[in-house]
């Protein structure tokens, strides 16, 4: 595995560094303010276009919107019903089936790497 | 079947006879040589058959005169059977030739021309291969 | 009374071709024995004379392929009275194969002659040899019926000697040929008894001229019995199933080289000769014609797909093994036959071009093996697969071509001959075909099984190139005909056409036609 | 001279040469330089019938390259050569023939004309991809290997048996456009239903992909689908009840993705949903629609292969790839999951992404025929797709909570691999009409209105402000250690069970009754040893008198025949 590495940022790759602000307290909030920002522009920008949708409701202001965030919350609650119903252990196929088994470790580069360190 | 129709195909009767003559040689007998000789019985036959086959009542042999003078009212024999079993003739000899051939070299191999006693060597020969070759493949042969 | 001469202008080299055909082998076999001293020139002088041969019958082929047919006069003498060679695609398919088999077989020959056959003999064999093969092509070629008998046993004699030949390894040799020639003998007269019937209802002897004086007398009892002499003599040497016993032990005891030779072409041939008389003299439509083979050929037929079949797969010997699916598979052209149909017909003709290359391929192999092993029996061939990849694998080829499976020209055979029983109705005989393939399965695996996966029995090298190339000439050809089915097909179903069109009578209306009324010799 | 051969036929001597080729850089090289001369070989062939041959009668239609099978047989080729550079590190003979003979049959179905070489290349690629699996080397891989291969032969069984019937109706094995009716085209339309993994049928797509190799799963997502795709085009286009079919598709993978803990398993069920918008397109069948279809069937194994390549890449290096074990990736791997992003985006159909300008197609027919309510569907499956693909796959590897896991970035190829397919998800994405000229019919179309960019804008963000929103609150499903049931419980647990049972039942009576058999059958063989046996009385050597008389015995007989009939 490759957990032996030091996880102080300073080895990390340049690109990896600068994308580790994601991870400091606070900015997850920001980058959710950041994004209901940029949602009531594009719902001001809705306000000005023309629009000729081949239904009428695709020209109601905010119709795409309003769609999508129902569809989403529509999306994770049905999930959580499905998972309700469907979910099983991961042994319920038997021992003879690949939910049970790792994937063959001689088949990746995480051997390889173990044997250089 | 009157006595006329007796007499009519008397050269067919003939050839049934010698055919079946040859024949029942080449069934009954054990000595090879004998066998071959049936079977030149059996050919002869058919050149008997073929022979008599070409005869035309009151044809005369199909030789022309010198001076080519035909006379259409001359009836002739029919030459052509004549000839097709010169050829089976020959072919007859060659087949007697090959066969007395072989026997002599059977005698050589085996020290007898009798049919039974080849064939009790012979199945004595194939006895032995299977014992071994049987034995070999685990006696699934 | 001499015909008159058809032709005034010469004829082209172009236009000898069919009498070429024959005399190239012909003339090669006295001189082989010439020459005999040294057997490097005797082989030589026998190769090239079959390669000739072989590129005769392909200009022949290509000539005929879409049908129609050429018809050569013997020294310019008009049919019915001269003996005339006619060529069509039946025959023409048939020489093909023939050559085509002889030109593989020789070079294979070489080596596997040395080996078996003692020096001094060697000479007088391939003198022998070339003269069945002409002989064979003889057969195949004319026209004439009673030229038929004259080459089949010049063929006939020279095989006795050949197979004759085969008593330097092992004495049976001598007898098999012994039995052979009094059976061949035997079939041969009654044929020629036949023709002999048929000439004196009809005065004529040219195939075709034939076939116009047998159509108006099909209920007279003579001309039937002529029908059942001839079926019965050529049957013998078929060797459909009852009659089939001289042949396990020809060819398990000649040569090598004889065998798959004669495997390969002499029964083919027999079947053609069937074939031209059943439908081209005797023509299809006649009731008792019916009766003979569905009542007599047919249920022999199957009788041979599944007995020969069950004795092949308990044989302890890999030579007579095949010799026994011969038996077998010449079950499978009968039964084509005996469908009486255009598919059935083709499927006969497809076979019999099939199944003499696949059997070319195993025969040789098995030439290959004994030379090696020193015997084809399966205890001394055991693991050879090992030692000898190259003649193995081509064996294995041969193997999968003979039980039919897809790729191989085998399955292209039985894949016309099941679909010919579904269109005549008969399903159970399609199942039958099926079954008894099913049997080749067993045969064959016990081969490959023997080959592949035993310890070797003994340390041997992979047969000469002599011989590994013609194998794979044929085990491609084998594999290219299962895939590419344009010659075969085509030429089969023109056959199965031209056969099933009946008679196409005299090439030209002669003044002899008219001259002689029928039943006019005979008294 | 490259016209005259059939591309698959590249594909199968360039899998002979991979057996022949020694491992390594070589046998590597090899296999991406010959994809991309194929490819070329593709872009450049003329129209029309490039390969007849005479098969048995039937005239076989080799190279039938028109339009449609074009853009299908160019990106096929084109992800030959991307999947086998992703794989440059492989040093596995039977993946490395596999693929390529896989590959093959592919492109040689697209190009098949007739449906006698379809069937054959339809099983050519059930039979070559299952060794993607199967190389696994694993016993789960193993079985769920068979019950792959059962079913995808089992559909080439079928569309025989329909190719049959339906050659027995026409007389004719042409390819082309059929319309649902007989019994035969019923039974064609089935079999590519099943490898098209229509709803029902659609199990053996996320048992088995998810069981192949890293790089396996990487060239089985591109062909087997996609070629039933174009197989459904060229064969049912306009075929109305497809379009239903072809919503519920888009609709329910969304729901099992969502929960599901396999990543490769989410991406399959997502290609599921994808798969769904391109049958709707058939279904709908207009030009557009189909030119819809195709553009989404390209930009579709672009994106999705670059998402199972980035997925692979961690697997790769972290042998891990279930949503509950990953996290925090991004770190160490920043390339990756920058490429993971830009095939999200893509399949989100972000604009400026290659989704965007292809499912638009799709949708605008949809509505334009007055599917209204599909249309619905498909929008709220657009949504779906970012709560899954979008968002889930990157932010659950790469980002979330940290796993703690510090893996190397992928190897260099892979990245060459997944940079080259994320420059073209982004490049078709930008440039609408690169793709729009290859695609079957003329396009008049124009992605990049404001309407539609802000529409779709609106949607994806208040999608994935939902998203935030739920997270935040905690009521986004949480990922753990799970497995949920699908249609696949039939065939993997209920079936068995009832099997089990009859094969008890069964082999009660077939004691009772074996043994009586067996003494039969021994008896039997026995009785054809002693009479056909090397010494058996049917093949022993007859004396030369026995022999003619039988040719008496058979003369009397043919003779009696004769003249008694």
């Amino acid at each position: 595995m490759s957990d032996h590495r030091p996880a102080t940022d300073d080895d990390l790759p340049a690109l990896g560094r600068l994308l580790t602000w994601v991870d400091r307290p606070g900015s997850g909030t920001k980058l959710f303010r950041a994004l209901g920002g940029f949602c009531a522009a594009l719902l001001v920008i809705d306000l000005l276009i023309s629009k000729h949708g081949h239904f009428h409701i695709e020209d109601v202001w905010a119709f795409y919107g309003v769609y999508g965030f129902l569809s989403f919350v529509c999306v994770i609650y049905g999930a959580k019903t499905l998972r309700f119903f469907a979910k099983r252990n991961e042994d319920y196929y038997g021992a003879q089936a690949i939910d049970r088994e790792d994937y063959p470790l001689d088949q990746t580069g995480v051997t390889k790497e173990a044997d250089d360190a | 079947m009157d006595w006329s129709f007796f007499v009519g195909h008397v050269n067919y009767w003939l050839f049934v006879v010698l055919m079946m003559t040859g024949l029942y040689v080449v069934v009954a007998k054990g000595n090879l040589v004998k066998k071959i000789v049936g079977l030149n019985m059996f050919q002869t036959a058919v050149f008997m058959l073929y022979i008599s086959m070409g005869k035309v009542h009151g044809g005369t042999a199909p030789i022309f005169p010198t001076d080519m003078k035909i006379d259409p009212a001359t009836v002739y024999t029919n030459p052509l059977p004549h000839v097709l079993i010169l050829t089976a003739i020959v072919v007859g000899i060659a087949t007697t030739a090959l066969g007395l051939a072989l026997v002599v070299r059977i005698r050589e191999e085996y020290g007898t021309i009798e049919e039974d006693e080849i064939l009790e060597i012979e199945q004595d020969m194939a006895s032995e291969e299977n014992r071994i070759h049987g034995q070999a493949m685990g006696g699934r042969a | 009374m001499a015909t008159e001469s058809v032709h005034d202008v010469a004829l082209t080299l172009h236009d000898q071709l069919p009498i070429l055909q024959l005399v190239v082998p012909f003339l090669a076999a006295p001189l082989v024995m010439v020459v005999g001293a040294g057997r490097g020139v005797a082989w030589l002088i026998a190769f090239l004379a079959s390669l000739a041969a072989f590129a005769i019958s392909a200009l022949l082929l290509a000539q005929v392929i879409d049908g129609g047919f050429l018809s050569y006069q013997i020294g310019g003498w008009a049919p019915p009275l001269g003996i005339e060679y006619r060529i069509d695609a039946v025959n023409a398919f048939l020489l093909f194969l023939i050559s085509g088999v002889s030109t593989l077989v020789l070079p294979f020959a070489y080596e596997s002659v040395k080996a078996e056959i003692a020096e001094r003999n060697q000479a007088l064999f391939y003198t022998c040899y070339l003269l069945c093969f002409a002989g064979l092509l003889g057969v195949t070629i004319t026209g004439d019926a009673f030229n038929v008998f004259v080459f089949l046993e010049i063929s006939s004699l020279s095989t006795y000697a050949i197979i004759a030949a085969g008593a330097d390894r092992d004495r049976r040799a001598l007898t098999a040929a012994y039995d052979y020639l009094v059976m061949g003998t035997i079939g041969a007269t009654f044929f020629v008894i036949g023709l002999g019937l048929l000439y004196m209802m009809t005065g004529t002897l040219n195939m075709g001229d034939l076939a116009d004086r047998i159509a108006p007398q099909t209920d007279n009892r003579t001309i039937q019995a002529a029908f059942a002499f001839i079926v019965v003599g050529m049957g013998l040497k078929i060797a459909i199933y009852p009659l089939h016993l001289w042949l396990p032990n020809a060819y398990t005891y000649a040569p090598s080289a004889v065998t798959a030779f004669l495997a390969a072409t002499a029964t083919k041939v027999a079947v053609y000769v069937l074939l031209r008389f059943s439908f081209s003299v005797f023509s299809p439509g006649f009731a008792f014609e019916n009766y003979t083979y569905e009542l007599i050929i047919l249920p022999f037929a199957i009788l041979a797909m599944f007995a020969a079949s069950f004795i092949a797969i308990f044989q302890t010997d890999l030579k007579r093994m095949l010799a026994y699916s011969s038996i077998a598979q010449i079950g499978y052209m009968l039964l084509g036959l005996s469908l009486m149909n255009a598919s059935g017909l083709a499927a006969t003709m497809v076979h019999l071009f099939n199944h003499g290359i696949t059997k070319a391929v195993l025969f040789m192999g098995v030439g290959a093996l004994t030379l090696r092993a020193g015997s084809s029996f399966y205890a001394s061939i055991r693991g050879m697969g090992r030692a000898m990849p190259l003649t193995a694998a081509a064996m294995v080829v041969g193997g999968l071509s003979l039980i039919g499976v897809p790729g191989t020209a085998g399955f292209i055979s039985k894949w016309v001959l099941v679909q010919a029983a579904f269109e005549k109705g008969w399903w159970p005989v399609a199942f039958l075909i099926v079954l008894s393939s099913l049997l080749a399965v067993v045969y064959v695996w016990r081969f490959v099984e023997t080959l592949y996966l035993h310890e070797p029995a003994r340390d041997a090298a992979e047969a000469p190139l002599t011989m590994v190339v013609p194998i794979w000439i044929t085990a491609l050809a084998c594999v290219w005909f299962g895939i590419n089915t344009d010659i075969t097909m085509t030429a089969a179903n023109t056959a199965a056409e031209t056969l099933l069109s009946g008679s196409t009578g005299l090439a030209e209306p002669s003044p002899w036609t008219s001259a002689l009324p029928a039943g006019e010799a005979s008294h | 001279m490259l016209e005259s051969i059939p591309t698959a036929f590249l594909f199968f001597a360039m899998g002979l040469l991979a057996m022949a080729v020694p491992k390594g850089a070589a046998r590597s090289a090899l296999l991406v330089v010959i994809p991309l001369i194929a490819a070329w070989q593709v872009w450049t062939l003329p129209e029309g019938n490039l390969a007849p041959v005479t098969f048995f009668g039937l005239d076989l239609e080799l190279m039938r390259v028109d339009r449609l099978s074009r853009v299908f047989g160019l990106i096929f080729c084109l992800i030959a050569a991307l999947g086998n550079l992703y794989a440059w590190h492989l040093k596995d003979t039977v993946q490395q023939v596999a693929a390529p003979l896989y590959a093959g049959s592919a492109i040689g179905a697209v190009f098949a004309g007739d449906l006698v070489t379809l069937f054959f290349y339809w099983e050519g690629t059930a039979i070559a991809s299952v060794f993607l699996i199967w190389a696994r080397r694993t016993l789960g891989a193993y079985n769920t290997g068979l019950r792959y291969l059962i079913i995808q032969v089992g559909s080439g069984v079928i569309l025989m048996a329909g190719i049959a019937l339906l050659y027995a109706e026409t007389g004719s094995i042409a390819f082309d456009r059929m319309t649902l009716g007989s019994l035969g085209t019923w039974c064609i339309f089935f079999a590519f239903g099943i490898k098209c993994a229509f709803p029902l049928l659609h199990n053996w797509l996320q048992d088995a992909y998810p069981a192949a190799t890293i790089t396996g799963t990487v060239v089985l997502s591109a062909f087997t689908t996609k070629l039933a795709v174009y197989a459904l085009a060229r064969g049912f286009a306009g075929t109305e009840i497809l379009i239903y079919i072809g919503a519920i598709m888009t609709l329910f993978p969304i729901f099992f993705a969502e929960i599901e803990n396999d990543m490769r398993r989410v991406l399959s069920y997502s290609l599921n949903n994808q798969l769904g918008f391109m049958v709707v397109g058939i279904g709908v069948g207009s030009e557009m629609a189909l030119n819809g279809t195709a553009a989404h069937a390209f930009v579709h194994i672009l994106y999705k292969a670059l998402l199972f390549m980035s997925v692979g890449a961690v697997l790769y290096r972290t042998g891990k790839v279930k949503a509950s074990e990953l996290g925090g990736l991004y770190r160490t791997m920043p390339l990756t999951a920058t490429f993971c992003l830009v095939g999200a985006a893509s399949i989100s159909a972000f604009p400026l992404f290659s989704g965007f300008i292809a499912k638009a197609l799709i949708l605008d027919q949809a509505a334009a025929h007055h599917h209204a309510i599909v249309w619905g569907a498909l929008v709220f499956a657009s949504a779906g797709v970012l709560s899954h693909s979008g968002i889930k796959i990157p932010f659950f590897t790469f980002f979330a909570h940290d796993s703690g896991m510090r893996p190397k970035e992928a190897p260099t190829h892979m990245l060459i691999a997944m940079g080259i397919t994320a420059f073209l998800c982004i490049f078709i994405g930008v440039f609408p009409g690169t793709l729009y000229a290859i695609l079957p019919y003329e396009v008049d179309y124009h992605p990049y209105t404001a309407a539609h960019v802000v529409g779709q804008l609106l949607l994806l963000c208040f999608a994935l402000l939902a998203f935030g929103v739920l997270y935040r609150t905690g009521r986004h499903p949480a990922e753990i250690r799970c497995i949920n049931v699908d249609s696949d419980v039939i065939y993997r647990k209920a079936a068995p069970s009832v099997v089990h049972i009859a094969a008890r039942a069964i082999s009660a009576i077939w004691q009772a009754h074996a043994g009586f058999w067996m003494r039969k059958t021994d008896l039997v063989l026995r009785g054809l040893y002693a009479s056909h046996g090397p010494e058996g009385r049917m093949a022993r050597v007859w004396p030369t008198g026995a022999m003619v008389l039988w040719i008496a015995i058979l003369l009397g007989v043919t003779l009696a025949v004769i003249f008694v009939t």
